[in-house]
Protein backbone atom coordinates (compact mmCIF):
# COMPACT_ATOMS: atom_id res chain seq x y z
CA UNK A 1 0.00 0.00 0.00
CA UNK A 2 1.49 3.51 -0.83
CA UNK A 3 1.91 6.19 1.93
CA UNK A 4 2.66 9.57 1.75
CA UNK A 5 6.14 10.93 2.60
CA UNK A 6 6.76 14.54 3.61
CA UNK A 7 9.94 16.26 2.29
CA UNK A 8 11.82 19.41 2.87
CA UNK A 9 12.63 21.77 0.28
CA UNK A 10 15.22 24.48 0.62
CA UNK A 11 16.24 27.58 -1.62
CA UNK A 12 15.06 27.73 -4.41
CA UNK A 13 13.37 23.98 -4.16
CA UNK A 14 11.21 25.96 -1.93
CA UNK A 15 10.69 29.00 -3.98
CA UNK A 16 9.78 27.09 -7.20
CA UNK A 17 7.20 25.18 -5.18
CA UNK A 18 6.25 27.63 -2.87
CA UNK A 19 6.15 25.23 -0.23
CA UNK A 20 8.89 24.48 2.67
CA UNK A 21 7.61 20.62 2.28
CA UNK A 22 6.10 18.91 0.46
CA UNK A 23 3.86 14.99 0.81
CA UNK A 24 5.18 12.25 -2.54
CA UNK A 25 3.56 9.26 -2.77
CA UNK A 26 5.73 6.53 -2.49
CA UNK A 27 5.53 2.66 -2.54
CA UNK A 28 5.89 0.82 0.80
CA UNK A 29 9.76 -0.50 -0.88
CA UNK A 30 10.49 2.83 -2.83
CA UNK A 31 14.07 4.03 -2.58
CA UNK A 32 16.10 7.69 -2.88
CA UNK A 33 15.71 7.14 -6.79
CA UNK A 34 11.85 6.69 -6.97
CA UNK A 35 11.07 9.46 -4.78
CA UNK A 36 12.87 11.63 -7.24
CA UNK A 37 10.96 10.40 -10.15
CA UNK A 38 7.75 11.77 -8.45
CA UNK A 39 8.57 14.06 -7.01
CA UNK A 40 9.37 15.14 -10.45
CA UNK A 41 6.37 13.83 -11.70
CA UNK A 42 4.09 16.38 -9.53
CA UNK A 43 6.06 19.20 -9.18
CA UNK A 44 7.61 19.90 -12.61
CA UNK A 45 9.06 23.02 -12.01
CA UNK A 46 11.96 21.44 -9.75
CA UNK A 47 13.37 19.94 -12.69
CA UNK A 48 14.29 23.41 -13.56
CA UNK A 49 17.38 23.02 -10.97
CA UNK A 50 20.65 22.16 -12.13
CA UNK A 51 20.89 18.68 -9.90
CA UNK A 52 18.99 17.74 -6.94
CA UNK A 53 20.46 15.60 -3.98
CA UNK A 54 18.16 14.23 -1.42
CA UNK A 55 18.99 13.84 2.38
CA UNK A 56 17.72 10.95 4.34
CA UNK A 57 17.83 11.36 8.62
CA UNK A 58 20.34 14.88 7.83
CA UNK A 59 23.16 12.50 5.49
CA UNK A 60 23.48 12.38 2.07
CA UNK A 61 21.62 9.16 0.49
CA UNK A 62 22.29 7.12 -2.54
CA UNK A 63 19.95 6.74 -5.15
CA UNK A 64 18.86 2.79 -4.10
CA UNK A 65 18.93 3.70 -0.48
CA UNK A 66 15.60 2.26 0.81
CA UNK A 67 13.27 5.10 2.75
CA UNK A 68 11.17 4.24 5.39
CA UNK A 69 8.33 5.78 7.65
CA UNK A 70 10.36 7.08 10.16
CA UNK A 71 12.85 9.16 7.88
CA UNK A 72 13.19 12.50 7.54
CA UNK A 73 13.61 13.19 3.79
CA UNK A 74 14.91 16.68 2.48
CA UNK A 75 15.55 17.75 -1.38
CA UNK A 76 19.37 19.23 -1.28
CA UNK A 77 19.96 21.84 -4.34
CA UNK A 78 23.21 22.62 -5.20
CA UNK A 79 24.60 24.35 -2.20
CA UNK A 80 26.23 27.51 -1.82
CA UNK A 81 27.40 28.46 1.27
CA UNK A 82 30.97 30.40 2.63
CA UNK B 1 32.97 24.98 18.19
CA UNK B 2 31.10 24.87 15.05
CA UNK B 3 28.18 27.23 15.01
CA UNK B 4 25.19 28.63 12.45
CA UNK B 5 24.12 31.95 13.68
CA UNK B 6 21.96 34.47 12.88
CA UNK B 7 23.95 36.98 14.47
CA UNK B 8 26.65 39.30 13.02
CA UNK B 9 29.67 36.73 13.71
CA UNK B 10 32.13 38.17 16.61
CA UNK B 11 35.72 37.68 15.61
CA UNK B 12 37.18 38.36 19.10
CA UNK B 13 35.26 35.57 20.78
CA UNK B 14 36.27 33.35 17.88
CA UNK B 15 40.11 34.09 18.14
CA UNK B 16 39.86 33.80 21.80
CA UNK B 17 38.30 30.73 21.86
CA UNK B 18 41.56 29.48 19.81
CA UNK B 19 43.90 30.69 22.27
CA UNK B 20 46.08 27.64 23.21
CA UNK B 21 49.69 27.69 25.10
CA UNK B 22 50.68 25.64 22.24
CA UNK B 23 49.45 27.30 19.31
CA UNK B 24 52.21 29.21 17.59
CA UNK B 25 50.26 29.84 14.48
CA UNK B 26 46.36 31.16 13.63
CA UNK B 27 44.85 31.76 10.23
CA UNK B 28 41.16 33.09 10.32
CA UNK B 29 39.73 33.29 7.00
CA UNK B 30 36.67 35.19 6.83
CA UNK B 31 33.96 35.01 3.95
CA UNK B 32 32.16 38.41 3.24
CA UNK B 33 29.59 39.81 1.07
CA UNK B 34 30.96 42.08 -1.50
CA UNK B 35 29.00 44.35 -3.98
CA UNK B 36 29.05 42.65 -7.18
CA UNK B 37 29.19 39.32 -8.99
CA UNK B 38 30.12 39.00 -12.38
CA UNK B 39 29.95 42.69 -12.72
CA UNK B 40 26.10 42.71 -11.14
CA UNK B 41 25.52 45.28 -8.71
CA UNK B 42 24.58 43.15 -5.32
CA UNK B 43 21.81 44.66 -2.65
CA UNK B 44 22.26 41.83 -0.27
CA UNK B 45 22.30 38.04 0.25
CA UNK B 46 19.51 35.54 2.23
CA UNK B 47 21.36 32.73 3.65
CA UNK B 48 18.96 29.42 4.06
CA UNK B 49 20.60 26.08 6.23
CA UNK B 50 18.97 23.14 6.41
CA UNK B 51 20.25 23.42 9.73
CA UNK B 52 20.93 19.93 11.94
CA UNK B 53 22.53 18.56 8.62
CA UNK B 54 24.84 21.82 8.05
CA UNK B 55 25.77 21.26 11.73
CA UNK B 56 26.79 17.60 10.94
CA UNK B 57 28.11 18.19 7.48
CA UNK B 58 30.68 20.74 8.81
CA UNK B 59 31.47 18.60 12.03
CA UNK B 60 32.12 15.66 9.41
CA UNK B 61 34.58 18.51 7.84
CA UNK B 62 35.93 19.79 10.48
CA UNK B 63 36.78 15.91 11.87
CA UNK B 64 38.78 15.10 8.74
CA UNK B 65 41.00 18.15 8.93
CA UNK B 66 41.81 16.78 12.28
CA UNK B 67 42.59 13.92 10.82
CA UNK B 68 44.87 15.26 8.07
CA UNK B 69 46.57 17.95 10.30
CA UNK B 70 46.88 18.16 14.00
CA UNK B 71 44.29 21.15 14.81
CA UNK B 72 45.21 22.65 18.62
CA UNK B 73 41.71 24.94 18.17
CA UNK B 74 38.92 25.44 15.36
CA UNK B 75 36.05 27.23 15.03
CA UNK B 76 33.29 27.17 12.18
CA UNK B 77 30.52 29.90 12.04
CA UNK B 78 27.97 30.14 9.18
CA UNK B 79 25.77 33.63 9.27
CA UNK B 80 22.34 32.50 8.35
CA UNK B 81 19.91 35.18 7.13
CA UNK B 82 19.98 38.55 5.59
CA UNK B 83 23.58 39.69 5.41
CA UNK B 84 24.53 43.34 4.07
CA UNK B 85 27.77 43.88 2.00
CA UNK B 86 30.65 44.19 3.88
CA UNK B 87 28.88 41.30 6.44
CA UNK B 88 30.64 37.93 7.52
CA UNK B 89 29.56 35.12 6.13
CA UNK B 90 31.19 32.49 7.47
CA UNK B 91 34.51 32.76 9.94
CA UNK B 92 36.70 29.65 9.78
CA UNK B 93 39.46 29.61 12.52
CA UNK B 94 42.30 27.11 12.70
CA UNK B 95 45.17 27.46 15.63
CA UNK B 96 48.11 25.00 15.23
CA UNK B 97 51.67 24.68 16.44
CA UNK B 98 52.98 25.71 12.84
CA UNK B 99 51.58 27.87 10.19
CA UNK B 100 51.62 25.27 7.48
CA UNK B 101 49.36 23.10 8.81
CA UNK B 102 46.57 26.58 9.63
CA UNK B 103 46.97 27.83 6.10
CA UNK B 104 46.07 24.19 4.62
CA UNK B 105 43.57 23.29 7.47
CA UNK B 106 41.51 26.57 6.73
CA UNK B 107 41.34 26.61 3.25
CA UNK B 108 40.53 22.56 3.19
CA UNK B 109 37.36 23.94 5.85
CA UNK B 110 36.39 26.28 3.44
CA UNK B 111 36.79 25.12 0.33
CA UNK B 112 34.66 21.65 1.98
CA UNK B 113 32.19 23.50 2.97
CA UNK B 114 31.11 25.45 -0.04
CA UNK B 115 31.28 22.14 -1.72
CA UNK B 116 29.06 19.48 1.12
CA UNK B 117 26.93 21.63 3.72
CA UNK B 118 23.65 22.55 2.84
CA UNK B 119 23.49 26.19 2.89
CA UNK B 120 21.53 28.16 0.27
CA UNK B 121 22.42 31.68 -0.95
CA UNK B 122 20.66 34.32 -3.01
CA UNK B 123 21.86 37.19 -4.48
CA UNK B 124 19.38 40.35 -4.31
CA UNK B 125 20.37 42.61 -7.26
CA UNK B 126 19.21 46.02 -7.95
CA UNK B 127 17.18 44.22 -10.26
CA UNK B 128 16.03 40.87 -9.18
CA UNK B 129 17.62 37.72 -7.32
CA UNK B 130 19.36 34.44 -7.94
CA UNK B 131 20.15 31.73 -6.33
CA UNK B 132 23.49 30.69 -6.52
CA UNK B 133 24.73 27.34 -8.74
CA UNK B 134 21.36 26.44 -8.68
CA UNK B 135 20.38 26.80 -12.40
CA UNK B 136 21.58 25.08 -15.30
CA UNK C 1 49.86 49.89 6.48
CA UNK C 2 52.10 48.43 7.74
CA UNK C 3 53.79 49.25 11.22
CA UNK C 4 55.92 47.85 13.93
CA UNK C 5 54.19 48.12 17.83
CA UNK C 6 55.51 47.79 21.16
CA UNK C 7 51.98 47.52 22.09
CA UNK C 8 49.80 44.64 21.84
CA UNK C 9 48.46 44.24 18.24
CA UNK C 10 44.51 44.87 17.88
CA UNK C 11 42.51 42.27 15.39
CA UNK C 12 39.63 44.58 15.46
CA UNK C 13 41.54 47.54 13.94
CA UNK C 14 43.24 45.63 11.39
CA UNK C 15 39.94 43.82 10.17
CA UNK C 16 38.21 47.29 9.83
CA UNK C 17 40.81 48.77 8.00
CA UNK C 18 40.25 45.77 5.95
CA UNK C 19 36.93 46.47 4.87
CA UNK C 20 36.04 46.75 1.28
CA UNK C 21 32.70 46.60 0.13
CA UNK C 22 34.35 44.62 -3.10
CA UNK C 23 36.50 42.05 -0.67
CA UNK C 24 34.65 39.01 -0.67
CA UNK C 25 37.58 36.81 1.15
CA UNK C 26 39.48 38.11 4.17
CA UNK C 27 42.52 35.36 5.13
CA UNK C 28 44.32 36.66 8.78
CA UNK C 29 47.55 34.99 10.06
CA UNK C 30 48.34 35.66 13.44
CA UNK C 31 52.28 34.31 14.40
CA UNK C 32 51.47 33.38 18.22
CA UNK C 33 54.08 32.69 21.28
CA UNK C 34 54.02 29.68 22.31
CA UNK C 35 54.97 27.57 24.83
CA UNK C 36 57.73 25.33 23.61
CA UNK C 37 60.50 25.03 21.27
CA UNK C 38 61.93 21.64 20.06
CA UNK C 39 60.51 20.79 24.09
CA UNK C 40 62.65 23.45 25.98
CA UNK C 41 59.55 25.51 28.14
CA UNK C 42 59.97 29.20 27.04
CA UNK C 43 59.19 31.77 29.15
CA UNK C 44 58.93 34.44 26.84
CA UNK C 45 60.34 36.15 23.96
CA UNK C 46 61.85 39.30 22.99
CA UNK C 47 61.67 40.88 19.83
CA UNK C 48 64.18 43.26 18.27
CA UNK C 49 64.14 45.36 15.20
CA UNK C 50 66.04 47.51 12.79
CA UNK C 51 63.25 49.36 12.82
CA UNK C 52 63.65 51.33 9.87
CA UNK C 53 64.73 48.80 7.42
CA UNK C 54 62.45 46.56 9.06
CA UNK C 55 59.19 48.71 7.67
CA UNK C 56 60.94 49.40 4.47
CA UNK C 57 61.42 45.16 3.72
CA UNK C 58 57.70 44.68 4.87
CA UNK C 59 56.13 47.21 2.07
CA UNK C 60 58.80 45.63 -0.22
CA UNK C 61 56.77 42.57 0.50
CA UNK C 62 53.86 44.14 0.05
CA UNK C 63 54.74 45.50 -2.72
CA UNK C 64 56.10 42.76 -4.18
CA UNK C 65 52.90 40.64 -2.77
CA UNK C 66 50.06 43.43 -4.92
CA UNK C 67 52.39 42.70 -8.18
CA UNK C 68 51.15 39.26 -7.92
CA UNK C 69 47.45 38.99 -6.42
CA UNK C 70 44.97 41.28 -6.83
CA UNK C 71 44.79 42.61 -3.30
CA UNK C 72 41.78 45.20 -1.85
CA UNK C 73 43.42 45.61 1.44
CA UNK C 74 46.80 44.51 3.20
CA UNK C 75 47.68 45.01 6.63
CA UNK C 76 50.85 43.62 8.40
CA UNK C 77 51.97 44.65 12.01
CA UNK C 78 54.98 43.11 13.69
CA UNK C 79 55.40 43.21 17.70
CA UNK C 80 58.67 44.42 19.03
CA UNK C 81 59.99 44.05 22.79
CA UNK C 82 58.52 41.46 25.21
CA UNK C 83 55.86 39.04 24.85
CA UNK C 84 54.14 36.52 27.08
CA UNK C 85 52.71 32.85 25.65
CA UNK C 86 49.77 33.59 23.75
CA UNK C 87 50.45 37.05 22.70
CA UNK C 88 50.36 37.77 19.02
CA UNK C 89 54.10 38.28 17.44
CA UNK C 90 52.67 39.13 13.95
CA UNK C 91 49.55 39.72 11.91
CA UNK C 92 49.29 39.52 8.51
CA UNK C 93 45.63 40.63 6.98
CA UNK C 94 44.63 40.43 3.38
CA UNK C 95 41.58 41.33 1.66
CA UNK C 96 40.68 40.33 -1.84
CA UNK C 97 37.63 39.55 -4.29
CA UNK C 98 38.36 35.52 -4.21
CA UNK C 99 39.56 33.52 -1.02
CA UNK C 100 42.36 31.53 -3.08
CA UNK C 101 44.34 35.08 -3.66
CA UNK C 102 43.80 36.12 0.01
CA UNK C 103 45.27 32.55 1.16
CA UNK C 104 48.67 32.50 -0.96
CA UNK C 105 49.07 36.21 -0.53
CA UNK C 106 49.03 36.04 3.37
CA UNK C 107 51.53 32.80 3.33
CA UNK C 108 53.66 34.41 0.54
CA UNK C 109 53.60 37.93 2.84
CA UNK C 110 54.53 35.49 6.27
CA UNK C 111 56.72 33.14 4.63
CA UNK C 112 58.81 35.82 3.05
CA UNK C 113 58.70 38.12 6.26
CA UNK C 114 60.80 35.44 7.81
CA UNK C 115 63.11 35.33 5.09
CA UNK C 116 64.22 38.90 4.65
CA UNK C 117 62.94 41.16 7.63
CA UNK C 118 65.28 42.54 10.00
CA UNK C 119 63.59 41.06 13.16
CA UNK C 120 65.07 39.18 16.04
CA UNK C 121 63.79 37.23 18.37
CA UNK C 122 65.45 35.50 21.74
CA UNK C 123 63.53 32.73 23.19
CA UNK C 124 63.74 32.81 26.80
CA UNK C 125 63.70 30.05 28.67
CA UNK C 126 63.31 28.62 31.97
CA UNK C 127 67.04 27.43 31.63
CA UNK C 128 68.47 29.91 29.67
CA UNK C 129 67.98 31.86 26.35
CA UNK C 130 69.20 31.87 22.98
CA UNK C 131 68.77 34.06 19.64
CA UNK C 132 66.25 31.65 17.10
CA UNK C 133 68.91 30.78 14.41
CA UNK C 134 71.84 32.65 15.09
CA UNK C 135 74.30 29.92 15.43
CA UNK C 136 75.72 27.34 13.33
CA UNK D 1 93.76 57.84 4.62
CA UNK D 2 91.57 55.53 6.60
CA UNK D 3 88.50 56.53 8.71
CA UNK D 4 86.17 55.27 10.82
CA UNK D 5 82.52 53.81 10.30
CA UNK D 6 79.79 53.33 12.85
CA UNK D 7 77.97 50.24 12.26
CA UNK D 8 75.01 49.23 14.09
CA UNK D 9 74.18 46.10 15.88
CA UNK D 10 71.10 44.06 16.41
CA UNK D 11 70.23 41.02 17.83
CA UNK D 12 72.94 38.30 18.72
CA UNK D 13 75.47 40.48 17.30
CA UNK D 14 74.65 43.16 19.93
CA UNK D 15 74.90 40.56 22.63
CA UNK D 16 77.93 39.42 21.63
CA UNK D 17 79.84 42.27 21.67
CA UNK D 18 78.14 44.20 24.61
CA UNK D 19 77.44 47.20 21.99
CA UNK D 20 74.49 48.58 19.91
CA UNK D 21 77.44 50.44 17.90
CA UNK D 22 80.59 49.90 17.42
CA UNK D 23 83.55 51.83 15.26
CA UNK D 24 85.24 50.68 12.61
CA UNK D 25 88.43 51.61 10.59
CA UNK D 26 88.11 51.68 7.03
CA UNK D 27 90.03 52.03 3.66
CA UNK D 28 88.81 55.01 1.56
CA UNK D 29 88.13 52.39 -1.07
CA UNK D 30 86.22 49.64 1.66
CA UNK D 31 83.83 47.75 0.40
CA UNK D 32 81.15 46.27 1.76
CA UNK D 33 83.45 42.58 1.99
CA UNK D 34 86.49 44.72 3.51
CA UNK D 35 83.70 45.70 6.07
CA UNK D 36 83.18 42.14 7.28
CA UNK D 37 86.81 41.49 7.37
CA UNK D 38 87.57 44.11 9.74
CA UNK D 39 84.76 43.36 12.06
CA UNK D 40 85.31 40.05 12.47
CA UNK D 41 89.03 40.65 12.95
CA UNK D 42 88.18 43.42 15.78
CA UNK D 43 85.43 41.29 17.09
CA UNK D 44 86.32 37.74 16.73
CA UNK D 45 83.15 36.53 18.82
CA UNK D 46 81.10 36.96 15.92
CA UNK D 47 82.44 34.40 14.05
CA UNK D 48 80.56 32.71 15.79
CA UNK D 49 77.04 33.71 14.00
CA UNK D 50 75.94 31.79 11.48
CA UNK D 51 76.07 34.13 8.99
CA UNK D 52 76.21 37.98 9.07
CA UNK D 53 74.68 40.41 6.30
CA UNK D 54 75.21 44.21 5.67
CA UNK D 55 72.66 46.54 5.26
CA UNK D 56 73.93 50.33 3.89
CA UNK D 57 71.55 52.92 3.87
CA UNK D 58 68.43 50.43 5.18
CA UNK D 59 68.97 47.90 2.39
CA UNK D 60 70.43 45.02 1.80
CA UNK D 61 73.94 44.94 0.33
CA UNK D 62 76.11 43.01 -2.08
CA UNK D 63 79.26 42.13 -0.55
CA UNK D 64 81.69 44.79 -3.84
CA UNK D 65 79.33 47.64 -2.59
CA UNK D 66 81.48 50.37 -1.79
CA UNK D 67 81.21 52.09 1.33
CA UNK D 68 81.18 55.93 2.06
CA UNK D 69 81.06 57.98 5.48
CA UNK D 70 77.66 59.10 4.73
CA UNK D 71 76.34 55.70 5.15
CA UNK D 72 74.29 54.08 7.63
CA UNK D 73 75.85 50.77 8.15
CA UNK D 74 74.19 47.53 9.87
CA UNK D 75 75.27 44.00 10.81
CA UNK D 76 72.28 41.94 9.78
CA UNK D 77 72.41 38.43 11.58
CA UNK D 78 70.22 35.91 10.32
CA UNK D 79 66.26 37.28 11.10
CA UNK D 80 63.63 35.54 12.91
CA UNK D 81 61.17 37.69 12.82
CA UNK D 82 57.25 36.60 12.88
Amino acid sequence: MNSSANVLLFGIARDLTGQSSISVLLAPSACVSDLLTTVHEQYPALLGIRSLLVAVNGEYAEADQPLTHQDEIALIPPVSGG
Amino acid sequence: MIALTSDPIDVTSALNYLQSSQAGAVDLFLGVVRDNTQSRSVDRLEYEAYDRMALSEMQKIVDSARQCWPLLGCVVIHRTGTLLIGETAVLIGVATAHRADAFEACRYIIDTIKQTVPIWKKEIFTDGEVWVNAHP
